[in-house]
């Protein structure tokens, strides 16, 4: 008993005292993170990671040999506990994610056959793969191989396929991918990307103004997935709800469907599934990425401004937004009436970008008036974005245009509709101009109470800007056009109220710079028309005129013809820590086009707060939109083979002539249902650069 | 720059010599015929039944197992019917239908396709699974028991069994020419020393086998119990009667050459096979098996991984002095 | 001199102390997928049993047989192996950093092979003299470290081949010990 | 196709067809298609307009900086410039010019003999020579050998350019002494050419007639007795390689005055018809087929250069290239067909190997994609690329491409590990 | 995080069972699985170790200067070790000379330095017993899987443990396949059953 | 130098709570393990031997001093008569020692019968000397005064088939213990003759 009792205590003091004297003699510095680490660990020293015991695995670990989750003992815990150690839990926040970027697969066309290794690397070493695609899946999966988190394999359709549950955003498959396909991003990366001439990118997606993936939010809801469908579409636009309403749809004009029928009807599906996610109610959520701790001030509610808020606060920075008017939303809250837009469609729309939280907003104040750049730099923003849009209205060089009275600007006349105090007008009205706009008032004059509403354009309907969907709306709607015409001059009563307007026969001559030919008036042959208000809706343009103003810090910003210079790449000013974009920037445009050039000032800007490089890389794919032109080469096809016609879906809408439909505000274009929006996107092709689903049901 | 006609694309060379593993692996069935055939017709139709129903196990095994993969068939190849076949080889006629079920499994699944099919088992198929039996079912496999009921007009013992048994003195009744044409008892196919002899010079001729392994193993016997022999021949029996006894010759031409579990280098392969044939004959005449082909392959199969690793310095290789 | 070279093969070959006695297998199939490691590994082994075998043979006959406290030996050898291979790490680090880079990194591994804690054992089973159990400390790990370089050869090739997904690593490699173990059943009886 | 022997015991032979024919000249092509480098960056040539009209003999570069070029062989317009990607990825940009059908002589070309003109007009002239080694300061040539042996099975260009213009060679020797001052010239040719050899005035070897003894290494094994040390090439042993094409067309250009523009290339037809016809370089492969009755039909074969080391390409659109010695079109049924058979370590490739590289492992560890391993222990670096392996492969495996594959990534990692 | 108790116990069971998937301990599992009756004596033999030494460890964690915590654990659980070999040498002699030396090399067995590591050096007692109970458990069960397959193989018979009957599976012309119950048979049992467990999942 | 000291402090004090609680559970188990050991290990063997004796053996046993070592004898009466003593040998196997029990009769010294008590011998080979009664009956009815070897040293004894080297162990245990039990005969044909009844 005693012997066994003083031999242990003995072994046990001499053991002791034989590792604490060595320990301090043969002491060796090694990095003191091991030793954390191997705390972390089992240390049960099985060599079960492959590493001979815990401290050779610790050492792997601080050194970035071995993965975190290395111990299998330890298990997901410890691997939480060394990613602490070893401080990686920045990069872990947001998580790397793979996605595969080609959609050819089986159906993409070969050159030639391939015979040998089959790997694709090996492949692509033979003229670049067998694929007629210069960047098309080979398929032979060198992805999957690669992959030791088995996230990948190659589905049915031939090319692989990420399984985001799975995929730990090692890069593997991105090393792997000979052609470029597999793209291991993080979320923000992927926000702030903007189209290449070397992304696989479908001509309706090229088109899109603001790079929507619409063949991907088609596909997700072609498979019923609308939520997903609608996160695709925020990850671009994050307006849907409006934009499904009042987007004029390039993306449409390019779709390869057209040649064979019709083009799909890509708007309405994306309005269908974002009333979908909408009338659901549910809250999606949007990742947002860890807070940078910059602050950034948005001068304009406008859809710009709100479109930048919310990548910017995806990004991670801390947004405020200052608006002079009551509401947010500009001209789509100001400038598109009601019965286009309904008011709560809009606010839906804005309060999900709020709903990321991390948004302020302050209305009712009025940049140059009520605060100023250095008020804003003393505020503590790091970065100005001026979204200020272009209120002024252009002028219709008609003399005494601003002196008659019953002569509104569009910007007033519509504005103040918004406001709920629409400008009283008389029985006969006049509209100038043939811009979506125009319509707006035309079809608005409808519904004040107007019985004679006509459309002065000085060329033919088929040169107006506007709409097809919105002119033959007017022309539902009873509105008379009077085309080739200029206004000449204002007949007035001698109050000065208009009483009509007198203008000239045009004759179109030589093409101008915009391709368009150019009206020429005739001489004598001068019409008069009666009418009581007379609309000038022929542009905007911006106020800068605080710019003008010397000493102070905004004085330094450039502004031509109204608007404030910017790059039109990053969107800086002369002014390094302002940004501006929308109509603000250049000559107003669409809708969408301010979503997308929101996305690009937030780009701009996160990369200027960042210290990152601006500018964009040479590859940049510059498409425009409006005169489809830019457009990757080899995309743009004349013709196509081998599709079942079948027309595209009707769209919905109020019964023309209908009281609702003349006399109030209620939306005129509706929501398709849900058999007629799968249909459709069953007309879709999938298309990517050259290839596309011959066999759509 | 595509043009309407598809043409195949390649990387060179884009001739072949047209040999395939299906050939290959006929031409091996084809040369162990002979053996098979005296075998057969000194058993009758068990041992038929015995060869037949090994490869036809051998066989479905493997597509079983392509099944589950769900890979494309490799049964053409014709490597699971040779496996099937050499394992029948081994057997005593006697064998009962589940044993040689059993053995197939081990040989095909076992042995070779949970490595990844033909070309990753380590060790050689038919052996592995022969060594799992011979340790499990003594009883089938102690030969004397197992053909008690033959009388085929030849001593009836089995040679290295006496052998081992009763010493040198014992195996005197053998003559080296029954020994030599196959009138001895043993395993269907393993006993017929000329007909395997034939069928390996005809292997090697065509090219099939390497000869290398062949020659140094039957050296590496025949110098080893020489040896024995030679220091004290009343407890160990001469180098003739171990090469035409037992699985000697069998391993010699049809085992030991296994393509995937032997060395392909020139060195390695003389050591692989002098060194089996060692082996061979320290575990006859020391060991506590009987015969001792089965684990000195399969023991040298173990080395072979580490055998392989002499070679020749390829040419332009720079050494460095490190 | 016979006999030690029989107790030498006995215990490198025949009763081959991973393969027959299924002794030290954490670390076989933690290390033997490099040949670099096992080779690495199999010195450990050796030079720590080595010390190992000589400190516990020297415990059991000063403290433990005198006392008669022989039910102790368990946690008596354990607790001076685990000191023991401790203190080699410290002072190896120190000293020999040389070594220390071969050697040293699976220094900590050895602790709890039961390898070595099992030969400790088995020569006390066995009542070995002093050269016996110098012999038995060497030639087992000797034993070991041979089991473990051929399956890193065949590892190496294994890990390289088309090993369908669940049978892959540990799984294959545990059947393929099988195999090696089977084929060492060859040496039985060969003393 | 040469099938195995039936005492497969005897290493198969495969030797080279030695008998060059006459050579057949064709006539000026209506268009001819030059693949020209692509820059770094990409992007299409600045110099370089769709409409422009080229001489024969102009050079032609992306832009007036760049050191890729090519010579125009013909007179005529762009008609369209187009991206192409060539084997091992290389990108290149396709110049398709219509000929007018007569040749308007570019007079950019001097006729001083210096390695900068060999520079500025010879890169890529017919039979491919380089001159980029004698430029190089970090390596000294001392020798150079003509190489009158055609670098594969069949094919007999090079052979009967020694045949038929021995007194070109001739004189391109001393051009080529001149240029680049290099003292030693060796020609290797097979002992049927010997006669023809002696002529040039270079100094003779033979070399033995079977496959691969033509290739650089194996000369320099056998002729000269160097070793290449593995991953390096001749040039760094100080030994530079030209065809005997290259130097017949480097003495008749400084002879004529002009640059040349076609160049001998044999054709094979489906059942083994073997032609040899002189064509402009660029010439769309369409032409030079037609012009020797040899068709092209679906799934076929259509191979630049011969059967051992070629490369099949996809149409017969594509051009003629200055290193094009061969076109071989091969039936489906004549052609080897590779499998994703695993390695059987049957031995084979050992055997055959002329370098003694151990593929039995190699293949394993390209296939498992460790190629740093494999260079490191398997020799990847040591093989003279003859296809011999692939050639015997029992299980049919590609090893040649895995081989291919292998120096290609490893290149790859080279240079990322060098930024 | 936090885990119930009932989690902590269950997940021995199935997620981390050891040894199919905590590869570890591997000797006894291969060494003594010849019956069941050895497999699940051993199991219990180290489930009593698991769980004292786990105790103990849990309950001396905050006084155990972490410099010296390795000897420390191994002489807890050499304790334990050195009980167990005492008190199944006094109940249960017959299992004992089965066990053999592989009790006191239950002293080595990683799952139990290693449970003592990664488990109760860092949490209280009770989740301690309940994960060392776990784990214990799910090692006996894996012990007796295995042993039942070796044995019903190898030699037609399951041996009930903590008793002397031996149940006859098949009827006397069986033949025993007696290599599953031989050292190789081991290993090449374990390692099929291991892939089997890969193929279910977790 | 104080984290030494207590590291010290710490590992010898669990170390001697540990060898204090082994020594308790030691003391508290002892008597119960000799008596499993003999039941268990030696028992069965003696037993067998004796079968058909009318004592309980292992309670009749005495022991021997031989020179250093101390040799138990178990005790078999028959027929009244204390005329059988077993006792342990040692042969080597090649899996070490093999423990043979010998019964003689101490009258005629005839071997009354063998059996094998400890091994470590290869299960299904060399353990079969244990369990195959057919071997073991071989014994029975030899002198022990004669070697006792198997046939192919030329003695009378069939080896266990496959397991040559286990059976001439077990012989040379048998034939070893001749020596012993000659020196001591006197010794225990005085101790076994208290056992009778």
């Amino acid at each position: 008993m005693i012997e066994a009792l003083l031999l242990m205590m003995g072994l046990g003091a001499v053991a002791g005292t034989l590792l604490g004297i060595a320990s301090k003699i043969f002491y060796v510095w090694e990095d003191p993170r091991i030793a954390l680490v191997v705390d972390c660990l089992a240390g049960a020293n099985c060599g079960g990671c492959g590493y001979t015991g815990c401290g050779a695995c610790a050492a792997a670990m601080v050194s970035g040999e071995a993965p975190v989750s290395a111990c299998i003992v330890a298990g997901a815990d410890g691997a939480a506990k060394v990613a602490a150690v070893l401080g990686l839990e920045a990069g872990a926040a947001e998580a790397l994610t793979s996605q595969n970027t080609c959609t050819g697969g089986f159906r993409a066309p070969e050159k030639f056959s391939y015979m040998g290794v089959n790997d694709c690397r090996a492949a692509y070493l033979l003229y670049a793969g067998a694929k007629d695609c210069d960047v098309g899946c080979l398929g032979f999966g060198s992805c999957v191989k690669a992959c030791v988190f088995d996230a990948l394999k190659i589905g049915p359709d031939g090319y692989p396929v990420v399984d985001e549950e799975k995929c730990v955003g090692c890069g593997a498959c991105e090393k792997a991918c000979p052609k470029g396909i597999m793209q291991v991003r993080k979320p923000s990366d992927r926000l702030l990307h903007m189209n290449l001439v070397t992304d696989r990118l479908a001509p309706c997606r090229q088109t899109c103004p603001a790079e929507v993936n619409i063949p991907k939010y088609i596909n997700h809801i072609k498979r019923g997935e609308y939520d997903k469908a609608w996160l695709t579409v925020m990850e671009r636009n994050p307006l849907p709800l409006s934009t499904g309403r009042v987007c004029p749809h390039p993306c449409e004009d390019a779709c390869r469907r057209a040649l064979a029928d019709d083009p799909v009807s890509i708007n309405q599906l994306k309005r269908f599934c974002s009333d979908w996610v909408m009338n659901k109610g549910t809250s999606l959520k949007i990742p947002v990425a860890p807070d940078t701790g910059y602050k950034v001030a948005i001068v304009g509610g406008g859809p710009s401004g709100l479109s930048a808020a919310f990548y910017l606060r995806r990004l991670g920075h801390k947004v405020k937004i200052f608006e002079w008017l009551p509401k947010l939303g500009g001209m789509i809250y100001y400038g598109i009436p009601e019965y286009r837009l309904p008011k709560e469609i809009l606010y839906e729309d804005i309060n999900r970008i709020f709903g990321l939280g991390g948004i302020e907003v302050k209305t009712g104040v009025k940049f140059g008036v009520d605060f100023d750049l250095e008020s804003l730099v003393g505020g503590g923003f790091d970065a100005v974005l001026m979204t200020i849009g272009a209120m002024n209205h252009a002028s219709a060089r008609i003399p005494d245009e601003d002196k008659v009275k019953g002569v509104l600007p569009a910007t007033v006349y519509l504005r103040r509709q918004g406001l709920g105090d629409p400008c009283p007008i008389g029985k006969r009205v006049g509209v100038i101009g043939g811009g979506n706009v125009a319509m707006d008032c035309l079809r608005s004059s409808v519904r004040l109470g107007a019985e004679k509403v006509y459309c002065l354009y000085r060329r033919t309907i088929k040169e107006m800007p506007a709409n097809v969907v919105e002119i033959e709306a007017c022309e539902h709607e009873g509105i008379e056009f009077i085309t080739l015409c200029t206004p000449t001059k204002f007949t007035t009563d001698e109050e000065g109220i208009l009483t009509g307007i007198e203008y000239l026969k045009n004759e179109l001559g030589e093409p101008d710079a915009s391709g368009r030919r150019k009206p020429v008036p005739i001489e004598g042959s001068e019409t008069v028309i009666p009418l009581d208000n007379f609309i000038l809706a022929i542009g905007q343009t911006t106020d800068s005129a605080f710019a003008d103003e010397e000493g102070t810090a905004v004085s330094r910003l450039e502004t031509k013809w109204g608007a404030i210079v910017n790059d039109s790449d990053t969107h800086q000013t002369a002014i390094p820590y302002v940004f501006t974009s929308g109509d603000c920037a250049g000559p107003p445009g669409l809708l969408v086009a301010a979503v997308g050039a929101g996305r690009r000032a937030a780009r701009g800007i996160h990369k200027y707060l960042m210290g990152e490089d601006m500018a964009f890389p040479p590859a940049r794919l510059r498409v425009d939109s409006r005169r489809m032109k830019g457009h990757i080469p080899g995309t743009i096809f004349d013709s196509i083979e081998g599709i079942q016609r079948k027309g595209r879906i009707a769209q919905p809408e109020l019964e023309p002539g209908s009281y609702e439909r003349q006399h109030t505000y209620a939306e005129v274009d509706l929501t398709v249902t849900e058999e007629d929006a799968l249909k459709e996107a069953n007309r879709c092709m999938r298309c990517c650069l050259t290839c596309y689903n011959k066999d759509t049901s | 720059m595509s043009s309407q006609k598809k043409l195949v694309v390649a990387h060179a060379p884009y001739w072949h010599d047209g040999s395939k593993i299906s050939t290959k692996n006929y031409h091996i069935m084809i040369a162990a015929l002979p053996a098979v055939l005296m075998g057969i017709s000194q058993y009758g139709a068990p041992a038929l039944a015995v060869i037949a129903f090994a490869m036809a196990c051998a066989m479905i095994w493997e597509v079983i197992w392509n099944l589950i993969l769900g890979k494309s068939a490799s049964i053409g190849d014709g490597s699971a019917a040779v496996t099937g076949m050499l394992l029948g080889m081994l057997m005593p006629a006697t064998a009962p239908w589940w044993l040689i079920a059993l053995g197939t499994f081990i040989a095909i699944i076992v042995g070779k396709q949970i490595f990844g099919g033909i070309g990753f088992n380590p060790l050689n198929p038919p052996l592995l699974a022969l060594a799992m039996l011979v340790i499990s079912f003594t009883g089938i496999f102690d030969f004397n028991e197992s053909l008690r009921h033959y009388d085929l007009g030849f001593v009836m013992t089995y040679p290295l069994a006496d052998l081992k048994a009763f010493g040198p003195d014992a195996i005197g009744k053998f003559g080296m020419g029954d020994l030599f044409m196959g009138r001895q008892a043993g395993a269907i196919g393993s006993t017929f020393g000329l007909g395997l002899i034939v069928g390996g010079l005809y292997l090697i001729l065509r090219g099939y086998m390497r000869w290398e392994i062949s020659l140094s193993f039957l050296a590496g016997v025949f110098i080893t119990a020489l040896l024995f022999n030679l220091s004290d021949s009343a407890k160990y029996a001469g180098p003739l009667f171990h090469l035409f006894t037992g699985y000697t010759l069998v391993a010699a031409f049809f085992l030991l050459p296994e393509d995937s579990s032997s060395p392909a280098n020139f060195i390695p392969m003389l050591i692989f096979g002098a060194m089996a044939g060692m082996m061979t004959v320290l575990i006859r005449n020391i060991g506590a098996y009987v015969d001792g082909v089965v684990f000195a392959v399969l023991l040298m199969n173990l080395c072979n991984p580490l055998l392989d690793k002499i070679r020749p310095k390829a040419i332009g290789k720079v050494v460095e002095n490190a | 001199m016979g006999d030690y070279i029989l107790l030498a093969v006995g215990a490198i070959l025949v009763n081959n102390i991973l393969l027959i006695q299924y002794l030290g297998n954490c670390p076989f199939l933690g290390t033997s997928k490099s040949m670099d490691n096992a080779t690495g590994m199999a010195m450990a082994v050796v030079f720590v049993l080595a010390l190992a075998g000589i400190v516990t043979w020297i415990f059991e006959a000063v403290f433990l047989k005198p006392l008669g406290l022989e039910y102790m030996r368990t946690i008596v050898f354990i607790v001076v192996i685990a000191a023991l291979v401790q203190f080699v790490e410290i002072f190896m680090k120190k000293s020999m950093p040389a070594l220390y880079a071969g050697l040293g990194i699976f220094l900590p591994l050895i602790t709890t092979n039961c390898a070595v804690m099992g030969v400790c054992l088995i020569n006390i089973k066995e009542e070995y003299n002093f050269l016996e159990m110098l012999v038995s400390s060497i030639a087992y790990p000797a034993g070991f470290g041979l089991a473990l370089i051929l399956f890193a050869g065949l590892r190496e090739r294994i890990i390289i081949g088309r090993v369908p997904g669940p049978l892959q690593d540990v799984s294959i490699a545990l059947v393929t010990a099988g195999f090696m173990s089977l084929s060492f059943l060859g040496f039985k009886g060969m003393i | 196709m040469i099938k195995r022997s039936f005492l497969g015991l005897v290493k198969p032979a495969l030797r080279y067809n030695l008998a060059p024919g006459s050579v057949q000249e064709l006539p000026v092509p209506n268009k001819v298609i030059l693949l020209l480098k692509a820059s770094e960056n990409g992007g299409p040539p600045s110099t370089l307009k769709v409409g422009d009209a080229v001489k024969t003999g102009q050079r032609l570069s992306a832009s007036p900086d760049s050191a890729e070029y090519v010579i125009s062989s013909v007179t005529g317009t762009i008609s369209a410039m187009s991206p192409h990607v060539g084997t091992l990825a290389q990108k290149y940009t396709a110049i398709t010019i219509d000929a007018s059908g007569q040749d308007d002589w570019d007079d950019e070309f001097n006729k001083e003999p210096t390695l900068d003109t060999a520079l500025r007009f010879f890169e890529g002239a017919p039979g491919s020579p380089s001159f980029k080694a004698f430029a190089d300061p970090e390596k000294t040539i001392r020798t150079v050998v003509i190489n009158g042996m055609d670098d594969d099975l069949l094919l007999t260009a090079n052979q009967c350019v020694v045949q038929n213009e021995a007194a070109e060679i001739k004189n391109g020797v001393d051009i080529l002494k001149k240029m680049t001052g290099v003292e030693r010239v060796v020609i290797a040719v097979p002992e049927s050419l010997v006669q023809q050899a002696s002529a040039t005035g270079a100094e003779l070897k033979t070399v033995r007639g079977t496959y691969p003894n033509s290739l650089p290494q194996m000369i320099m094994k056998d002729v000269l007795g160097q070793m290449v040390e593995a991953g390096d090439t001749p040039e760094d042993e100080g030994v530079v390689f030209v065809t005997a094409e290259a130097v017949a067309a480097l003495g008749a250009a400084f002879r004529a005055g002009q640059l040349p523009v076609s160049k001998v290339v044999t054709v094979v037809g489906k059942g083994g018809s073997t032609r040899n016809v002189r064509a402009r370089i660029g010439t769309p492969l369409r032409d030079v087929l037609q012009a020797c009755n040899v068709s092209v039909s679906e799934r076929d074969r259509l191979v630049l250069g011969g059967p051992m080391r070629g490369i099949a390409t996809y149409s017969d659109e594509l051009p003629l290239e200055p290193g094009t010695d061969g076109i071989v079109v091969q039936d489906e049924a004549d052609s080897a067909q590779t499998t994703d058979y695993p390695c059987i370590n049957c031995g084979e490739c050992i055997r055959i190997c002329p370098v003694k590289i151990p593929v039995n492992m190699l293949v394993r560890f390209l296939e498992a994609r460790l190629y740093e391993e494999a260079a490191a222990m398997y020799d990847l670096h040591c093989c003279i690329e003859c296809g011999l392996c692939s050639y015997v492969c029992v299980s049919r495996i590609p090893i040649f491409q895995y081989i291919k594959l292998g120096k290609y990534e490893l290149s790859l990692i080279e240079t990322a590990e060098a930024e | 995080m936090a885990k119930t108790i009932v989690q902590e116990f269950t997940k021995g069971l199935w997620e981390e069972i050891p040894p199919f998937r905590l590869v570890l301990g591997l000797c006894p599992v291969l060494a003594v699985t010849k019956t069941v009756a050895n497999g699940v004596g051993m199991g219990v033999a180290a489930t009593f170790v698991l769980v004292c030494s786990n105790i103990l460890v849990s309950a001396l964690r905050n006084i155990i200067p972490s410099q010296v915590r390795v000897p420390c654990f191994i002489i807890i659980i050499a304790t334990f070790v050195v009980v167990v070999e005492l008190v199944m040498q006094a109940v249960a002699y017959p299992l004992f000379l089965q066990l053999g030396i592989f009790i006191p090399l239950i002293v080595v067995n990683c799952i139990i330095l290693g449970r003592a590591e990664a488990f109760a050096s860092k949490n209280p007692p009770v989740a301690s017993i309940a994960d060392g109970l776990g784990i214990g458990v799910g090692f006996t069960i894996a012990l007796g899987a295995l042993a039942g397959i070796r044995e019903a193989f190898g030699a037609g018979t399951i041996s009930v443990p903590f008793s002397d009957t031996v149940i006859q599976l098949f009827g006397p012309s069986f033949q025993p396949f007696t290599f599953m119950v031989e050292a190789p048979g081991a290993f090449v049992c374990l390692g099929l059953v291991l892939a089997i467990m890969n193929l279910i999942g977790k | 130098m104080r984290d030494i000291i207590r590291m010290i402090v710490v590992l010898a004090v669990m170390a001697a709570c540990g060898g204090a609680l082994l020594a308790g559970v030691k003391s508290g188990t002892a008597a119960k393990i000799e008596y499993q050991q003999l039941k268990f290990v030696k028992g069965p063997a003696i037993i067998e031997i004796l079968e058909g004796c009318s004592n309980d053996p292992l309670v009749d046993r005495f022991k021997v001093k031989d020179g250093e070592v101390e040799r138990g004898f178990y005790v078999g009466v028959f027929d009244g008569k204390a005329n059988t003593v077993v006792f342990e040998s040692f042969g080597k196997g090649f899996g070490g020692d093999i423990g043979v029990m010998v019964g003689v009769n101490i009258e005629t010294d005839e071997l009354l019968g063998m059996g094998v008590t400890t091994h470590a011998e290869t299960p299904g080979l060399g353990s079969r000397a244990k369990d195959d009664p057919s071997f073991r009956a071989q014994f029975k009815g030899l002198s022990i005064t004669e070697p006792v070897k198997v046939k192919p040293d030329g003695g009378q004894i069939d080896a266990v088939s496959g397991a040559t080297i286990t059976s001439r162990g077990v012989c040379q245990g048998v034939t070893d213990s001749s020596a012993f039990y000659s020196r001591l005969k006197p010794q225990i044909l005085e101790q076994a003759r208290a056992f009778a009844k």
